[in-house]
Parts: C-alpha cells; structure tokens; sequence
C-alpha cells in the first residue's frame, strides 16, 4: 500500500479521497490554489502544498505544479478525483514518467474514452450498441449544418472531450444551430482545452442510466449495477439514484455484461462508469459514453451495494485484486442522490458564491452528506458551484424519499442561496414520487410547478407563517436597537466625565 | 414598539412588547402571545400557542434595510421601517423610465456580446454571455427595443449589480 | 396512522424520534424543561410544550404535566424514548387510561419485565437460562449480607427497576457490602423512584449480548440478531457492536429463539431487548434482563440490517403488521457506536457540563452520527451527560473500526470535555482490535494505558506539535493585541476632540 | 512579538513575526515558517514546510491566563507571558502547606458525608458523596491524615471548584 497520497483536486472530492486515505492509513497530500487557502480539503490533509492562482488552468489544472507538489511531499501516487484532469491521457502519461502512480485507468484507455467519437467506435466494436450519430469530430459549423440536416433534428452538440454538460447542446431547429456550435466550441475550450465538437441525434425522452464497472489490474471485471441520472438541468445531473425506478434485474444483467465488454476491449483498470440512454418505448439502451474516473453520485452505489468504491480504487492502483467478485455484489435497498449547488433556483440557478454564514447539514438515519465547505467558508467564482452530495438510503424509494425529504427539510444553508428548495419541491413531485424519469423530467417539472399556486410543501405566502417572520425580524431589530442604546449609553457618559475632567485641567492653569 | 413591515407587495403594522422571553405581538390586528428563545447567530425559536416556529434572521436587523428571515425552510424578505428613524429616508422609488436593464446577477467575465448600440432586439434575443464557474450563462433581452448603451466590452471582468446593457 | 405524536423525553433520542415522524409525516410534538426551553428537539418539532423545572421528577418524569401537554396538543400517542418513564407502567397505564396509545409494550409485560425479580421467573418459565442469584427483593443490609454468604463473593447488588447501570454496584467482599448497598438504594430511589434491590452472583468475565426482538399487535415475534455491549464502564455501556465479534450464525439463532420464547411468554408488543450474560469458556448464555423500550444502541441494528426500528415502533402502535418477517431479515457488513458522553476521561469521568462553544460532527462513507445538542447549545447538570452517538458501519468489523477511527478523529468539540479521546485510545488497542471483549475490558484497558508513556495514535508531548500549539496561542495573542490597540487608537484620539472641543466651550463663557 | 510560553512543566521562549500570512517563530532555537490562515472562530490553519496543523484556539488569548490550544486531536493548555505585560503579574504559586483540599470537580448536590471533623483517614477512603447528572461520585481522600475542616452539609449545592474538606 502508498504511504502517501496526493489528490489534485478540491472541495467535496478531494474531502472524499482525504477519508478513503484515512480509513487506509495513508498519509493524504492536498494541494490549493490562493482562492482555497485555507478550505475544508487543506485542514483535513496532512500535508497540502500551494499550485498557483485562482483560476484553475494555472493551479488544478497545472500539470508542473501538481507533479513539483508530489515530488516535495514524497507522494507515491495521485487521486485525480473528477472534474479537472481526471479524464486527460497526458496528465496521467506525466505522473507515470515521474515515477508516481495515476490512481485510474491507463492512459491509453483514457485515450480512447476521451474521445466520444473514438469511444464510439470502440462500443461498436465490442458489439454494444450506440446513439446515430457522428464518429468524427465537426470542423466547421457548415459540416455541422450538413450533418445535421443528414440525420435531422433535432440534434445533440457535444464537447469530445467533454462530461458534465459543458460543451453541450441541444438544438432544435438550424436557426438555433450556429449560436449553438459557437457556445458550445467555446464552453469546451475553456473547460477542456479542447474545442472538439460533434453531433448526434437526439433520442427523445430518454433515461440516463449508467453502469458502474470496477477491473483490477489481475483482468477481473465485475459491474456494480446501475445509476438513474435522468434528472437533468443544462446536461448536468443534479438527482441520481441506485437502483434505477424501473428496478428490472435482467435489464441491470444486460447493460452491465454491454458495460463489462467495454471494459474488457480497453483493458481498464479501475472505476469506471458505461453511460447509456435508455428508451421506456422500445427497452432498447445506447451506449453514450464512457466516464473513466470515479463518477460525483458515486455514493449512492456505495450505499446500496456497501462497497467503498474511492476505498477500491486505491487499493486497486497498489495493485491489490478486487476485494470481491461479482456473485458477492448484492443490491440492498434504493439511494437517492441530491447535489447541492449554490446557485439561485429563485434566479435561473445563477451561481451565487459567497460566504456560508451559517450551515447546518442533515443527520439521522440513512442520511449521508459529503460536503465540500464548512460553516464561514467562502464559495467563490472560480469552481463548480457545488457544496454538497446530500446522499440517504432506505429499504425501497419510498423510504428513500422519505428520508430524504426529511433531510432537505433539515438542511439550512444561510449567506448564499443553493438548490435546496428546489429539491424540496421536486421530492413532493407526483412525477417523480411515480418514478416517471426521462431527461425532460424538469422542463415538465417547471411548467407543472408554474400552473401551481404555492410550491408544494409551503405554506401559502398570506400564512401565520409570514406574521412569525416579520415578528422576528420585528424582535432582531429591537433587541439590536437595545444593545445599541445600552452601548451608547456609558460611552455617553464616560465622553462627558472626560470632557469635565480635561476642561477642569484646561482652566487649572489659565 | 412600532414598526412597517413589508414583505412582497404587502405592508402591515407591527407592535411588539418584550417581557422576560415573552412577547406580545399585533400585526395589522392579528394578535400573538410568544415564547422567545434566542440562540445566538440570529437563531429565534418561537412558540406560539404550541406551535414551533425556528428562525434565523441573516445580517443585521437595520430600519429601511432588507432583512432575511427564515421560518422552517422558507425565507421571507422583509423590509422594516421605524417611524422614529424616519426623518431623511427616502422611499426607494422604481425609475420612472421605459428601459429595461441588463444586471449581471454575479461577478463573471463577459465573453461575447451578440449586438450593437441601436441593434433592435426582439423579447428572448441573446444580448451578451457571461461565464461564470465555468458556466456560459446567455443574458437576454426581456422586451422588444433597441438597444440604448452597451457598457462592456468581451473580456471585461463584472460584478455582480452591474449594468452591462441598456434595452429601450 | 397518528397524526400527530408527543414525545416524552429529551436530547438525542427526542430528535431520532422527531426524524422517524417526519419520515412518517406525522406531526411530532416536544415537551420541555425551563432548562430545555430552546432545546434541539424542541426547534426540530412542530410543537412543544413546558412541562416543568429542570429537575426531571418535576418535568420529564410528571406523569400529569406530559398528560396534559398531550391533550393540549391533540397528539394520539406517546412516544417514551429511553430512560425517564419509557420503563414506567404506570405511565403507560395513565396514557392508556387518558384514551392515548403508549409506543410500547402493554403494562401488564413492562410490570412483569420491570422488576428484575418477576422477569427472572418469567426467563425460568419460560426455559431460559438465568444467572444464579434472587429472586426476592432484599428488604435490608443483613438480608443482603446472608444472600452474599450463600452464593459466595464477587456479587452483584441489582436495582429491580434498574438500567444503565444506576443503582448498580459490583461487591468483591464482605467489607465493601455495607456502602454499596446504600448507595445502590439511593442511586436507585433517584433514579428511578424505586429503592429495591437484589443480589446476584457474578459470572466471571462475562460478555453482555442482547438480543433485538420485534412483535406486532397480530403475535408475530421476530428477532434482529444481537448486538455486543461487553465495554462497560460503571455498570453502563459505552461501546456496542452489532453483529458481536464471535459472529456465530448458530449461537444467534438460539439467542434469537430464547428471546422470542420470553416475548411470547408476556405477550410482547414492539421492540424490546433482551440482555444475556455470556461466557466464552462455557459458550452459555444466561437471561439477565429484558429491556421493555428502544435502546439507546439500536442504531447499529438499523445499520447492519437496513430496518427503522424506531419507524416499526410506531407503525406497530398504530395496529400494522410487522412489515418484514424472520426470513427477511439480513445482517450485512458490521456496526459499531460509541456514546460520546459530556465527561472528562482524563479526571475519572466526572460530568463536564458547560456550554458547546465548537462542534464539528464527522462525516462521510459508513458515519451516522445522533446528535441531541447544536454548536452554542448547554450541556445542563441536570440530566444524563450523553450528547450523542457516533456509529459507523463497514463491510466487515475491521473496516468499521477503521471508519470509526477516522469519524473520532473528525470529530470536535469544544467548550466541555468529551470521552472522545477515550474511544480514540480504544479503537487503536489491539484488544479491542481482536475483539478480545468482556465486561473487564475497560478495567484491563486502564491497565494498559497506564503502563504506555502516551496516548496510542497521539504525538508525544514533546513533539513539534507542542511548538505549533505555543505558535497558535501566541499568534491568537498577538493578533488580539493588534485589535485591541486598533480600537483604542481611535477612541483614544476622539477622547481628546472630545476634551478639547469641550476645554474651549467651557472657556468661552468664562 | 516575544513571549514566554508554559506547557505543562515545560517552559519555552517564543518569538513571532508576521508579515502577510506568513509567519515566522522561534521557540528555544528552533525555526518554523509558517503560512497561516485564520477562519475565525479561533480556527488557524498552520501549514509548516508543507506539514498541516489545524489548529484551533479556545476562548480569549490573554497574559497570564491559561489558553487552551487543540492541534489536530490533541489538546495543551498553555500560559503565555508577555513581559511587557508584567508588572503587577503575581506568580501563582502553590500554597505552601500540607494540606490537601477535596474539590467538587463541577456543580452538584451533597448526597452523603462518610467522616466527621477529625476523623483519621487512610488515602483512598471516602470522605462525601456528590451527586451530579444522576450519578453519584465518591470523593475520596488523596493521602492518609485527618479530617481538618468540612465545609458542606448533606444536601447541600455545590459550584465547580468549591472546597468541600479539607485533609491535613
């Protein structure tokens, strides 16, 4: 086993690796940009070393500095964790010159799923079916106008190097087409280095589910089952949930030998996770794309199958065969996943950095929360908005999302708005209490919500509940007003003692 | 004490009287009997006639300010008005005129702007993008006009509350 | 289902009762002491109501102020918790009588079970096996004297209506008897208003196995496995574990089957534990004791096999059927709890009550941590100085002390002493670790910590810690000094306007 | 910045100098550089030739007074001394005498007295019984001697720190 971890990244991640380090008695190396001074991530290492500034593609993103940061502390070996380079071949090709160890998959492997046309081409030939699409990247906006005119819209632009939405969009009609392909040619540049872009068609009211698979480096490939990550805003999965609502055993057989096949055509080594889209018409899944690091709703597989997969990871890269075999896999129970984000759900969900004023986290039965920030903690502008994966379990969804209405209720953030209410109102939703989950679950979700009176689950505006606040504010504003007049009060006087004094010792000579 | 409370477009009277952890309130002739616990950080736990109501006022408590308060896991803003501090306040009266703004709503950078001054611009047209936490986020005109002033240039780092353009 | 529930008790097991409502959406209504007014279980309900002084026989134990908070309230049942009058059939009698449902057993099963002398007739009816000792409560000294004499030294001295450990003491010879028969009769007459006492032969190096039992109203009886509670400290458990490190498939069927014989025997309904003394040498088991309410240790249970005991209490009062039966209950992975008590380990345990001016809670994989207090609350003298329980799951009992060694190490708090340092010491012994566990443990702990220069898991104390320790305090001096001065400066120079303009006023006239 | 610094039986002389979130201290000879980062609520992270010390100070840091200072888990109480804050500082020495005091180590109630004024006591034998969160704590006597003052009755409460006998 390493002695010595460094993990190259941030917030709620690098916090999840830092105890995975912990409960492996492996010393955890954290690194920080000048904006990160002083985070959660630092105060829990033992060690951490500084890589630049703020912005990202001159600290996390900086492949010198991370491996300079190794090297000074005597690390054996990286956790990536996701986001930033998790997925780049070349950072993982530059730790391994150094003699370190890449905690993922080879950087060949890497390559080959890096790139969604060429990982297309590999799930065609391992036999695993995909979305009609394109398996080379656009050059122009005019071979994206002539491809999608080919296929028809509407369509999917998608970042080749992309993950997470960034990079993607959905274009409806041409008109829309060249704004589109210039956004999103951009989005991908600023979050990849890498413009690459190409186009597929759309499938219409798909699920996003994916398949967790886990290899060593002795050839053994198991899968962990699937995650429902329908629940999407801009591309970006903000529910997610194990098993998926359809809960249909064969189904998770077949997707998860499709995913193991993958795994097996790029000799990976790791954590991975095979994304498909899946039809409720016809039962059919596509292969989408394959993410090759840890997934961020990676918690709620680790709850229902009671598998420490950041734990696995590691123990994987020392070269340790997996700690179980796939007939020890067992599914116990339904996660749900929420992440939370500061971002105004009142506003668009524009980000809302600031400091966290006040912070109270959910606890009590089935409830796991991973956070990235503490209670005074700033959230600032450079990094993805997200504080929190609020995670709970419960025997079936129904308990699952009892809980975790619970445990919505429960948690408070002050100082910056987050994502909060709106997963308070989602978890009363008769759609998604039903299960009925496709990508276009929170478009449907926001009309159903505006042609409501009040959210569900709040009192209406006009409540006693509007009395109560104003006499709060009512009693803060007193009792401020007291504490001012009780300090005004002696300052008054000492002022006037002093006066008298200094105008007695003015007079005495005069 | 009297106070103006305003939350939305509603507006009431409030008096409230404070004895050892007791407090009476009327509000626009509603009246409460109270048991007050104080908790530190802005924490007010309420009782009301056996009914709990936790609350957290953010900030500072000021007359004339917005203050946030948050009751179970609503919040409420609410603007309070002391008549004895009244004399120089000034009501913050809306701009009389026809245009509409364009806020940046966070700091961010602006990375492209899709017109010009005079451009006419239908309601829902892209004005400019603003990346923010890696997000792109497209501001949009929210009426049909032309556009009076642009006041960014791409490249320009804003703040939040900024005005980055002008729509007639 | 009830709509709304009163709870009557306090602190943690207030608040885990509060989350099982929610779960249910049922209303949950708090009582509170004038030293609990502000408490977290009553900011966490939807309604609460004073019921008393601090003291608890004139609030949590006043049958007619909690009768009349439940009328007040409109609430349909009474939920006791752990401790106070959960244990109390008269209570439960009352709350019949007041046409409200008692969460729990039927008086008629607590009567029996209440006092240890008719419970142990019940055991030995029913066929389980008992420890030798009374039957008879002892009407005095010398009573108690001559029982001693006829079973021979080490004896236990028993409060028939006891638990946790009050009103118990541990007798090795004539000598000591006399003193500790008093103080179990006062501890006792405290405690629980009932100053019986009996006597029992001590089983040598015993380990303490119960078993979770769980009947409905329809006579089904299951059992949920057993949980460890061998680490004692004056007669009170402070470490359980589920499932005990002999993890013998074989021995928890008869334990199980032994506890469903005395459920059966008294009609049980709900959940109830029964308590076993067990030896290693002789692999027997002796009934001790059956708990007729919710242990303050259920967590580990939920967490190894995945069922709300506190959501099936109230379920089962409200009529339903148990909503699993024998079959399907599993026991997956391990779970351990340690009772995180407001005391000073580094000064014999003595209560450290105060007020929690910092509170960081651990997080992560396989943590659940049941709080009763907040970060500002008060830790009063006037209640059990427990503040919350800290359990950990993992897939096997060495993962689960490797996660509760880094919760532990998560964990803060700040303002009063903990035993947190204590359990920090435990889970790195390599007793504990071999899951070598008697009722002794502790004692033959002390003796091994005693012989160590420092602290398992801690620097020694002349490490460059002890530097950054001195560097911390003298940086918080410095920095408080440069604040002091900033503020004076100020005041200081607007002192002498002050003076100056006030010198010439007074001049001017003269 | 010099200070004198007291852990335990341990006594050392520190030097601090702060320039920008740097640090720079000297503890007898020996060097450290530091990056600090305070975040308030007595929280400093302390970050030494890339070793991190989360570090957390609790209550106020005055002269004279015992701090308490965790670092990571561990917990030392420290007295700072800073000369320039010395004249009218008493050492606070023991007593001289030979008598050993029994003190109530928090607030309780006297439940029972086992001795009388007088009575011969060996070391370890109970004096009074105090009762505090419902458990009963027997006070025992740290040495062999005789009981030279009581200062409480049965029943009686008792604050933190009070002395309840004396043993001479």
């Amino acid at each position: 086993m390493f002695r010595k971890i460094l993990i190259a990244n941030r917030g709620e991640i690098a916090a999840r690796v830092i105890r995975a380090c912990r409960d492996l008695r492996v010393a955890p190396v954290a690194v920080f940009s000048t904006a990160d001074a002083g985070a959660l991530h630092v105060r829990m290492a033992d060690d951490a070393y500084a890589i630049g500034p703020a912005p990202s593609n001159q600290s996390y993103l900086n492949i010198d500095a991370l491996l300079s940061a190794a090297k000074q502390s005597g690390a054996e070996a990286i956790h990536p964790g996701y986001g930033f380079l998790a997925e780049n071949a070349e950072f993982a090709r530059a730790v391994n010159a150094a003699g370190l160890t890449f905690i993922g998959p080879s950087p060949e492997a890497m390559d080959i799923m890096g790139s969604k046309t060429s990982a297309r081409r590999a799930a065609i030939e391992a036999g695993v079916p995909v979305v009609p699409g394109t398996t080379e990247t656009l050059q122009s906006y005019e071979a994206a106008r002539e491809t999608a005119n080919k296929f028809g819209y509407p369509v999917m632009l998608k970042a080749a190097a992309g993950g997470g939405g960034k990079g993607m969009r959905q274009v409806a009609q041409e008109g829309e087409l060249r704004s589109a392909f210039e956004a999103a040619q951009s989005e991908a540049a600023a979050a990849f280095a890498n413009a690459e872009i190409y186009l597929e068609k759309l499938v219409e009211r798909p699920r996003h589910i994916e398949i967790q698979i886990f290899s060593d480096s002795h050839g053994n490939h198991v899968h962990l089952g699937e995650r429902e990550c329908s629940i999407q805003r801009r591309h970006q999965k903000v529910i997610e949930e194990c098993p998926s609502p359809i809960n249909d055993l064969s189904l998770r057989e077949r997707m998860g030998a499709a995913a193991i096949k993958i795994a097996q055509k790029v000799n990976y080594i790791g954590a991975g996770t095979v994304e498909f889209l899946f039809s409720d018409a016809t039962r059919e899944f596509y292969f989408l794309e394959m993410n090759t690091r840890l997934q961020v709703e990676h918690p709620v597989t680790e709850l229902v199958t009671g598998i420490d997969l950041v734990r696995e990871q590691i123990t994987v890269a020392a070269g340790d065969r997996l700690s179980f075999d796939q007939s020890e896999v067992h599914w116990r129970g339904h996660a749900i996943e929420c992440r939370v984000y500061a971002e105004d759900p009142a506003n668009n969900f524009l980000p809302s950095p600031g400091q966290i004023t006040f912070l109270r986290r959910p606890a009590g039965p089935g409830v796991r929360d991973d956070g990235g920030v503490s209670e005074g903690d700033e959230v600032s502008i450079y990094y993805d908005p997200m504080i929190s994966k609020l995670a709970v379990w419960g025997r079936s969804r129904a308990e699952a999302i009892e809980r975790l209405t619970r445990a919505l209720d429960e948690y408070a953030v002050g100082g910056i708005e987050t994502t909060l209410p709106f997963f308070r109102e989602i978890v009363r939703d008769e759609e998604f209490l039903a299960g009925h989950l496709d990508t276009g679950f929170i478009a449907r979700f926001n009309e159903r919500r505006e042609a409501r009176p009040h959210p569900v689950g709040e009192a209406p505006a006009s409540s006693p509940q509007q009395d109560i606040a104003s006499i709060a504010a009512a009693l803060a504003y007193a009792r401020a007003q007291r504490r001012v007049s009780a300090n005004d009060a002696p300052a008054q006087q000492s002022r006037w003692k002093v006066a008298g004094r200094m105008a007695r010792l003015s007079r005495e000579p005069g | 004490m009297k106070l103006e409370a305003v939350i939305g477009e509603h507006q009431s009277e409030i008096e409230i009287r404070e004895d050892s952890g007791r407090v009476w309130a009327e509000i626009d002739g509603r009246h409460y009997e109270l048991d007050v616990h104080e908790s530190g950080a802005g924490g007010y736990l309420l009782i009301s006639d056996g009914q709990v109501f936790e609350c957290r006022v953010e900030g500072r408590a000021e007359s004339g300010k917005q203050i946030e308060v948050v009751v179970g896991t609503r919040r409420y803003s609410i603007t309070l008005t002391d008549p004895r501090k009244l004399k120089s306040a000034t009501s913050a009266s809306a701009h009389g005129d026809n245009a509409a703004r364009i806020v940046a709503p966070m700091p961010g950078k602006v990375v492209r702007i899709m017109v010009e001054v005079g451009t006419e611009v239908a309601a829902g047209d892209g004005i400019l993008v603003v990346e923010a936490m890696k997000m792109q986020n497209e501001m949009k005109s929210p009426k049909v006009g032309k556009v009076l002033a642009l006041n960014v240039e791409p490249g320009a780092t804003v703040n939040g509350g900024d005005v980055l353009a002008v729509i007639e």
